[in-house]
């Protein structure tokens, strides 16, 4: 479900930095289905890759044959992220607070960590660089927490927070992330309870029009038939 | 050169030490023979840490990381990696990678800082005091910079090279050729040594010169479990597989016993694996050369 | 698109325009367009002006020339150039072709300097004010700086690309990749339009990507008197011959009345010089191709 | 001569940054002779070239067909002569000056020069960069006059002047350039009577040998058979 929402969220022609997992799965479910024509980037220097399969890593070989350009990773950050290219930027986190920074790095004090982080990767320069930021992570108070205990992507450019009730947006207003929209069936409630700040919403709450047919056959049957990635 | 005298040659004790390759192109057999030789006090600096340099902290090579990403891709987390950090056992400093790539150019360019846009809103610059900033002499604006990384050696795997060591890549390309420029000593490990016309045939393929090259080890599968595009592919399973061996020191131990100290290099290391290189041996998928000619 | 529709469309009145490519790959076609197309006031910048700009200047196009080499390479001085230098009827910004290359690199990385070691004991600093100088923040040197270049449109000559503009370059490279990427509209001139397919098989190759490209023009020996490797030879003798048709103001206006304002486009420029194509065509000289496979 | 002069300065397997013309000459020939080993590198980014013909540019077709290595010029500036890989560097010139700097910019002043040179192309970083530079020039006392009138390439890594009447080097006790060897049949009172400032010379002026038989018809016969850049 988080995958056809994200999928939603992109538009056809759209240029959009690529990272391995639901947002790959969100990606190449677009470009089955209403963009044919997203540019697909990988930090690893494939530019308008095909991957055949299920790319397992960011640097599969897959996303290398076919596809239309690879270049070094200089010209990745240099060249396109940095030069301003990248419309859409994706990112997860352990840890994702009121303003939509996120954390990737550690749980409790850098020097003493409780729990270590892979840390950014990319994930800094893509919330900086790319214009639209959407995050993709499950509700729990744990993950999202009032503040998180290390801003390894600053949150000013995230567009929306996917998770598996519903959609977080920025308000405008005071910048804080507010619910926006409900998946069928959940309560505003259940989102509430799941995220460690007082959450507000929308005056009006939008509902996720349930996936169609055609989504759930392609993600299961084509894009994940191993379900790498798909938990149902 | 064999793989054994390069490393006896070109790795010391205290090196800053360099294996790049983002995924692609990793020189595990430089790795393993590495912690045989039982070289000690490396600082290791890699984008992704990876499963190599998980092997290495394990194997007591480590007294540093220099990295913008550790974790084991698509898996989970590195174990040996995690435990040493989370103990205070290992020393890190912490980058993204874009900082770590401009550290790389940095290096190859001989110049002593590289400036980049990042970093504003995040944590990073007050967990590593290194990233710092500077004015721009023409429009007044703070830009972060971070420090030239010049290695003491850096290994760099490649499809192929020539004897004298030109190099030639294709597919993902990391950091190979700023890596590679960057550093005093510099080792190439290939899957195939081909004559000089070959290299001189595509002048374009050629990333690394033969004139920056200390060694060259031909070394087929030197790559394993990462992948080599045109000659084997990535050895996903293994990468899943670490997730049990490394999360526990015993099980990591007898890997380490079995397939790096209990071999004599990367021939014994795939005769243990049998049905290894039939499973992973890359499809043909050639493209078509171009002209040269005037 | 036809070179006419791109330049009517991306090339402006008072524009900065770039059309780069380093004795290889030099546009010439576009460049006769433009003349024709009688733009005025524009700013040129090339590491090297060529004949190019010398009868770009001729034809009254350029206020302004940026530029690193201004001579007829192997032959001598370009006269239209000089004339208008020595007679001050030009402003000129000069740099070296090292500063010139980190101007492209600055624009396309869309920095505002590019930091390099030069420029020490020599008098262009004192030339071009713009030359100037960033301490390093970590070991307090000072380092010379030149400001970003980013041209309003940049026109480069390749090989090939396909229909969306995903393009194919080999031989010489000089600053093609960086003078697009840091430039705002991009108009990619081809020897050959080729189907997507190959540009996929090797995409090692691909220099330009299309979604910094705006138009796509197929205009075959649209670099001569340059080159295209692989395509055709360098015209050696029409440079040769310029040293006297550029000395002379009414020859070098003989010349565009010819062969700029005198044909409707490419084509006609060849059909007016039989035998040109025939003494200049490519031999063959094909190197073998590479595995994609995994 | 000055050519064959300039190819026994080069020694096996050094690291050359060629230019066109004499420089070129001197470089292929000591590569058929004394050193079969050397790296030419070209600032257009051709890497141990192999020209079959002699190139009439510096980005001549003939320089990519065959080389080792062609790279964009960012790395040919940034990667080889930045990075100090660069052993010799060879360097012509309008104007040479009692300590070397050269001028291959302007005569009279820059804002309104009598006469307008090319400028400096790569010149001004290769004599900073190169760890040892050899100039080619034809004596005159305007050629090399006591201070050139722009300095486009600082002097301090010059080692010696090849002339067409004999040889300067460097004084290391006070930098300047000095007479150190002269051709055969050249009197050192020519070369003195060729230079714009009062020449010292060694104490001990030593002869250059003339030109072998096997130099001389490499040359005419395989390198320049055309006299392009040969005038005897």
């Amino acid at each position: 479900m988080m995958a056809i929402v994200a999928a939603r969220e992109l538009r056809d022609g759209e240029v959009v930095f690529v990272g391995i997992g639901l947002p790959n799965l969100a990606c190449n479910l677009a470009r089955r289905t209403h963009a044919p024509h997203l540019v697909l980037i990988y930090e690893s220097g494939a530019v308008g890759a095909v991957p055949e399969r299920l790319p397992v890593s960011i640097g599969d070989p897959a996303l290398v044959t076919g596809s239309l350009m690879v270049c070094g990773m200089a010209d990745v950050f240099q060249l396109f992220l940095q030069n301003g290219r990248i419309e859409v930027g994706f990112l997860g986190g352990a840890q994702v607070d009121r303003f939509g920074n996120i954390n990737t790095t550690v749980i409790g004090p850098y020097e003493r960590p409780k729990v270590r982080l892979p840390g950014s990767g990319g994930a800094a320069e893509i919330a900086i660089h790319a214009r639209r930021t959407l995050i993709i992570s499950k509700l729990s108070p744990r993950a999202f927490p009032e503040r998180v205990d290390f801003v390894t992507s600053p949150g000013q450019h995230v567009a929306k927070v996917i998770t598996d009730k519903g959609v977080l947006e920025r308000d405008e207003t005071n910048g804080e992330m507010v619910l926006a929209q409900l998946y069928p069936g959940v309560d505003a409630s259940d989102v509430k309870a799941s995220v460690g700040w007082e959450l507000s919403s929308r005056p009006h709450l939008d509902r996720v029009d349930p996936p169609s047919q055609v989504d759930l056959q392609l993600l299961r049957d084509v894009l994940d038939p191993k379900r790498l990635y798909l938990k149902s | 050169m064999s793989m054994q005298d390069a490393v006896a040659r070109f790795v010391r004790d205290g090196d800053t030490v360099v294996i790049e390759g983002f995924t692609h192109l990793i020189s595990f057999a430089a790795a393993h023979e590495i912690i045989r030789q039982r070289r000690r006090d490396l600082t290791l600096c890699r984008l992704t840490p990876d499963l190599i340099y998980d092997q290495m902290i394990a194997a007591g090579c480590a007294r540093k990381v220099v990295f913008s990403w550790a974790g084991n891709p698509g898996v989970g987390s590195l174990h040996a990696f995690r435990r040493a950090v989370e103990g205070r056992a290992l020393e890190i400093e912490e980058y993204s990678h874009f900082g770590m790539v401009a550290r790389f150019a940095a290096g190859a360019a001989r110049l002593p800082f590289w400036p980049l846009r990042d970093y504003a809103g995040t944590d990073l610059p007050r967990a590593n005091p290194r990233i710092k900033a500077v004015t721009c002499p023409y429009t007044g604006e703070a830009l972060a910079t971070v420090p030239a990384l010049n290695p003491d050696v850096t290994i760099v795997h490649a499809q192929r090279a020539d004897a004298q060591g030109n190099t030639q890549i294709w597919g993902l390309l990391g950091v190979q050729k700023e890596a590679a420029f960057a550093s005093r000593r510099v080792i190439v490990v290939v899957e195939e040594l081909v004559d000089e016309s070959v290299i001189r045939s595509d002048p374009n393929r050629t990333v690394i010169p033969a004139l920056i090259v200390d060694a060259v080890v031909v070394e087929p599968w030197g790559a394993h479990p990462s992948y080599a595009q045109g000659y084997y592919d990535r050895d996903n399973d293994f990468y899943v597989a670490w997730e049990a061996i490394s999360r526990e020191p015993s099980k990591l131990e007898d890997y380490l016993d079995a397939h790096v100290y209990g071999v004599s290099g990367r021939a014994a290391y795939l005769e243990k694996q049998p049905g290894l290189t039939g499973r992973l041996a890359a499809k043909a998928q050639f493209c078509a050369g171009v002209n040269y000619g005037f």
